[in-house]
């Protein structure tokens, strides 16, 4: 490009004007100027005027087409030599990153508290009340479930509302709305967001596995669930092994059998049962504690299935509200529904 | 320090390396259960039964579960593509 | 024992409880609720302050029966409480302002769990504001993440899912940076809470074990805070989100969240590992630096735009340069002067969305400037808020952002010599680059439309949403004329901090 | 270091585990295996907080005939940090996963890179 620079329009006090007058950047004036002539010819604000009024009724026209051409050129970007090497060099970069980040890493772990020691400083005053008192002021067996239904109770409502915000926010993204004569949205399904028309396969083994599995499992996630006070489980895990047994026979028997008891309503009724019953009973807790008062929730006798206060009705609102979001998750992703 | 938790631990950082190696995005899925399930096997070495029970139920089940019906979302999983253009 | 010293408490629980009963209502009814609960929990913050003003320390607040290292606890304090007037303040004039408008941007359907996340996201932030333990906060850091993406993602569109998916995948990467910290932190402590943290943290400075690992737990989680609030290195996921997120969302996500994990950041420094260890640490020095960069490259960027969305997008991320550097001065006054700014950005940056969606909508949705020709008479009350929340950010005087400006450069006035250079110069030429591409922004909208152009016919605003719109605009002139005793609790509140 | 390393074993393991996550984070430009990668960052983290619990010789923290001896249990407040954290990895696992299926129904494709690219070019004419 020999043009000379030496255009009134192509000064930068000009292209200042132009841009307080026009509004595209200034630093976008090199597209424009391969786009489109240079300005006006005569160094004065009038024919600035003119050359504004002239292309005005093309302004669209030619915003587009400078868009066109960014893109272009990105895209022709993307697959030349230059891009290749800036990637090369990403990569360098990354592995140089990741390594050097082990490295500092393990500096640190080297300073760390040797492992399995006992005069460790997490081994303090704080773990000492758990194990010696937990068992009278919780009146749970399993000092975890103990720790995080009723000393830390906060962060496991906190983990709780995550699961739900979860579930929310993948309902957003997958569910397949119903139109306004309730029939699902042709597009989307157009789409392949629904894989409905694999089922029913009628799988005679899987489906008679699935007889005989799915009550095993959904009868050990319910013992997981009310055991958690006692044994390792609680409303986790007890949560997910429900859910799965839920999911086997999904897969076994179809939408149409799993949706006679399931329904979007029956998970958003549960959840705000769940959920809310968890709040409430925490909070009520919680006001009885920050202002010293008694919360007068009987501990039993330790050991006993119905003991330990309110962990285990927590522990199975818990397990609800797991169970229930982890089959929402399956349901949204093969058909965008339940 | 046992043999049994060394081969773990070792065991660990190769099936990371491996999902990252592998060139099937299923292979590399599966190589991430395994990983999973080793680790619910060290919490339980750890002394950790909950930990390793909610790991074996949620990590290693529920989260491979939803890999797995994303793979098949995107047909990355072959059956699916035949079985479809058979119905067809 | 007061009734006021549960309030926090109950605006917490309020949002939490209050998102699971949105859930089962009709989304007319959701949106009603929602509303309703972000100005109960203004008022709740309101006697919450006036109740911390009337204390001499700090409170705790135990989450149960068991006091300071064995169970959960809530931190009532003036700075807290000031923060969630504001922060709820703000949220309740956007809410009021921008709700009418969603239907363009989110099909009805999904209106129900739009409001969802906009209370969790409240609730998330009040438990950022008012928590006292560390493992709350990433547990709500959590949750914050996943609502803001949420947010973002409710408008489905190409753009939104890509921008959703860098924030998420940028975001999940500052949340495991802050949790492997804060387990280092308990591996070398042994405690959650703040005070004991606080405590544990001073003795392993004066003996010198586990330094190293100190060192790293800093650098770990101010790192993952400052990759979630989108400081100038980091900031590549915020531009894409705030500018195709809808408005209502862009304004919370800039405006609020980004400050919660700022507030969050302030109290780490203060609380846990104190301010001469992070100085010692020169971990400041790389905030400073990092902030001064922010400010003036933020508003290049800003400049080069050609869409007023991203131009109000990219200069978000000059005006948490300007808090950045606030903090990396390590004094007292510099971090005051970076909670007013706080304040200040989060009035005015949500007024700016608002209005500029206001202006782009009665010019057919168009974003670039010189179909904004003539905004400002289409919309009368768009253009005056807009104008002035520009003025504030540009830093024209009885405007927030011009007194926050002058705390800024006050508290770099007694550092050491290049350090106040460098904090003067910074502030002179981000605001001649602000004043640029603003000023040119408040002109264009002031333009003549030409007359080719043919615009939609206009649509009345609603009268709450322009009263909303116009009591924020009174807001942003607040905090510029009645500075003082806001600055003055910020002062007493970072003193009850320690 | 070495010797101290080796002693922190589970430790090291963690550390390096974190590093190789963040590696395939930044490096994979597909989506599933930079979910897969978030997954081995934070199952490192849990790794990391749960050994720092464990106290050699001592027996989970479930009470056994009684004994209410702060010497014959390991520390519980790991496993609980960690419980929390495995259903907040899931949690982002699903929407992070829904954000693929989302991104591969529209671009039909699952490198991120080149989605960007291709969102860049979608609404011009």
């Amino acid at each position: 490009m020999s043009k000379r620079r030496s255009d009134w329009a192509q000064r930068p006090q000009a292209r200042f004007l132009r841009w307080m007058r026009e509004g595209y950047g200034a630093l976008d004036d090199e597209i424009i100027s391969a786009v489109a002539q240079p300005a006006a010819q005569r160094p004065d604000a009038e024919a600035l005027e003119e050359h504004d009024r002239l292309i005005g009724t093309h302004r669209h026209e030619r915003e587009m087409a400078l868009d066109r051409l960014a893109n272009y050129d990105l895209q022709r970007w993307a697959n030349t030599r230059g891009r290749k090497a800036l990637t090369r060099l990403y990569v360098l970069l990354a592995l140089l990153l990741g390594a050097s980040l082990i490295y500092f890493l393990l500096d640190t772990v080297a300073y760390m508290p040797r492992f399995g020691q006992v005069a460790v400083p997490t081994n303090n005053e704080v773990i000492a009340r758990y194990i010696e008192k937990g068992l009278e002021e919780t009146g749970a067996i399993n000092i975890v479930a103990g720790m995080i239904l009723d000393y830390r109770a906060f962060d496991t409502l906190g983990e709780s509302t995550v699961l739900f915000v979860a579930a929310c926010a993948v309902l957003i993204l997958l569910r397949i709305d119903l139109d306004d004569q309730g029939q699902p949205m042709q597009q989307l399904i157009a789409e392949g967001s629904d894989d409905r028309h694999y089922e029913p396969k009628n799988d005679r083994i899987l489906q008679g596995s699935a007889m005989v599995l799915t009550p095993i499992i959904l009868l050990f996630g319910i013992y997981v669930l009310f055991n958690g006070h006692l044994g390792p489980g609680g409303g986790f895990s007890g949560g997910a092994i429900l859910s799965s047994g839920l999911i086997l026979y999904l897969n076994a028997f179809g939408f149409q059998k799993a949706g006679r008891f399931f329904t979007y309503k029956i998970f958003m009724w549960v959840s705000f049962f769940s959920l809310g019953f968890y709040g409430v009973a925490k909070a009520y807790s919680f006001y009885m504690g920050a202002n010293g008062l008694n919360s007068g929730i009987p501990l039993g006798t330790p050991g006993a299935i119905l003991s330990s206060g309110l962990i285990m009705p927590l522990n199975i609102a818990v397990g609800l509200v797991v169970a229930c979001t982890m089959y929402i998750f399956y349901a949204l992703f093969r058909k965008g529904g339940l | 320090m046992s043999f049994v938790k060394i081969a773990l631990l070792g065991m660990l950082i190769v099936c990371a390396l491996g999902v990252s190696l592998t060139r099937n995005l299923l292979t590399s899925l599966i190589i991430y259960m395994a990983y999973s399930l080793i680790m619910a096997v060290i919490w339980m070495l750890l002394e950790s039964p909950d930990l390793a029970i909610t790991e074996a139920a949620v990590g290693a089940g529920i989260t491979s579960v939803l890999f797995f019906v994303t793979l098949k979302k995107i047909h990355a999983i072959k059956g699916d593509r035949d079985h479809e253009q058979a119905q067809k | 024992m007061t009734l006021a010293r549960n309030f926090p408490f109950f605006s917490i629980l309020l949002c939490l409880v209050g998102s699971v009963l949105t859930s089962v209502l009709k989304p007319k009814a959701a949106r009603a609720l929602t509303v309703i609960i972000s100005g109960v929990v203004l008022v709740l913050s309101a006697f919450t302050l006036r109740y911390a003003l009337a204390m001499d320390a700090a409170e705790p607040f135990m989450m149960g029966h068991f006091p300071a290292p064995w169970g959960n606890e809530l931190r009532i304090g003036r700075l807290e409480a000031l923060m969630a007037t504001g922060i709820s303040g703000v949220l309740f004039v956007t809410l009021l302002a921008g709700f009418y408008h969603m239907p363009a941007f989110v099909s009805d359907k999904k209106l129900g769990l739009y409001c969802i996340m906009v209370d969790l996201a409240l609730g998330a932030i009040l438990v950022m504001l008012y928590t006292n333990d560390l493992f709350t906060a990433y547990v709500f850091i959590e949750i914050m993440t996943i609502a803001s993406c949420a947010l973002v993602i409710v408008r489905q569109n190409g753009h939104t899912l890509v921008a959703a998916t860098r924030y998420m995948i940028m975001n999940l990467l500052a949340s495991g940076l802050v949790l492997l910290g804060i387990s280092m932190l308990y591996g070398i402590t042994g405690h959650l809470l703040m005070e004991p943290l606080g405590r544990s943290v001073r003795q392993i400075y004066e003996t010198g074990q586990y330094m190293e690992p100190l060192t790293v737990v800093i650098a770990l989680i101010t790192a993952g805070l400052a990759i979630k609030s989108a400081m100038f290195p980091f900031h590549a996921w915020a531009p894409d989100t705030y500018a195709f997120a809808p408005p209502m969302s862009s304004a919370i996500l800039s405006g609020l969240i980004g400050k919660a994990y700022i507030f969050l950041l302030i109290k780490f420094i203060f609380r846990v590992i104190g301010l001469d260890i992070i100085v010692a640490s020169h971990i400041d020095s790389i905030l400073f630096a990092c902030g001064v960069t922010g400010m003036i490259i933020g508003s290049v960027m800003a400049i080069s735009q050609r869409d007023i969305r991203r131009m109000v997008a990219y200069s978000s991320v000059s005006q948490i340069g300007y808090i950045y550097m606030g903090l990396g001065m390590g004094t007292e006054v510099g971090v005051a002067a970076a909670l007013f700014q706080m304040l200040a950005h989060a009035a005015a940056k949500s007024l700016l969305f608002l209005s500029t969606n206001e202006l782009t909508s009665v010019s057919g949705d168009r974003k670039r400037f010189h179909y904004l020709h003539g905004a400002g008479y289409r919309n009368p009350v768009a253009g005056v808020v807009f104008t002035v929340g520009a003025m504030s950010l540009v830093g024209i005087p009885f405007t927030g952002g011009f007194v926050a400006k002058l705390y800024l450069a006050t508290a770099g006035m007694p550092l050491g010599g290049w350090v106040r250079a460098l904090v003067l110069v910074a502030l002179a030429v981000s605001t001649l680059l602000n004043a640029v591409y603003y000023l040119h922004t408040v002109v264009s909208i002031y333009r003549r439309a030409p007359a080719e152009i043919d615009y939609p016919p206009s649509h009345r605003v609603p009268r709450h949403a322009a009263a909303a719109l116009l009591i924020s605009m009174l807001m942003t002139v607040y905090l510029g004329i009645g500075s003082g005793p806001i600055m003055r609790v910020i002062e007493s509140g970072l003193k009850m901090f320690a | 270091m070495w010797q101290a390393l080796y002693e922190n074993l589970e430790q090291t393991v963690a550390a390096i585990l974190f590093g190789i996550g963040f590696t395939i984070l930044l490096l994979q430009r597909n989506m599933i295996r930079k979910i897969i990668g978030l997954n081995i960052m934070s199952t490192a983290t849990y790794l990391f907080l749960a050994s720092m619990g464990f106290i050699e010789g001592r027996k989970a923290p479930i009470v056994m005939d009684g004994v209410t001896d702060a010497a014959a249990y390991i520390n519980p407040i790991p496993a609980g940090l960690v419980l929390t954290g495995i259903v907040v990895s899931v949690s982002f696992t699903g929407i992070m996963l829904a954000l693929t299926v989302r991104l591969y129904r529209r671009y039909r494709t699952l490198d991120i890179d080149q989605i960007a690219l291709l969102a860049k070019g979608e609404d011009l004419p």
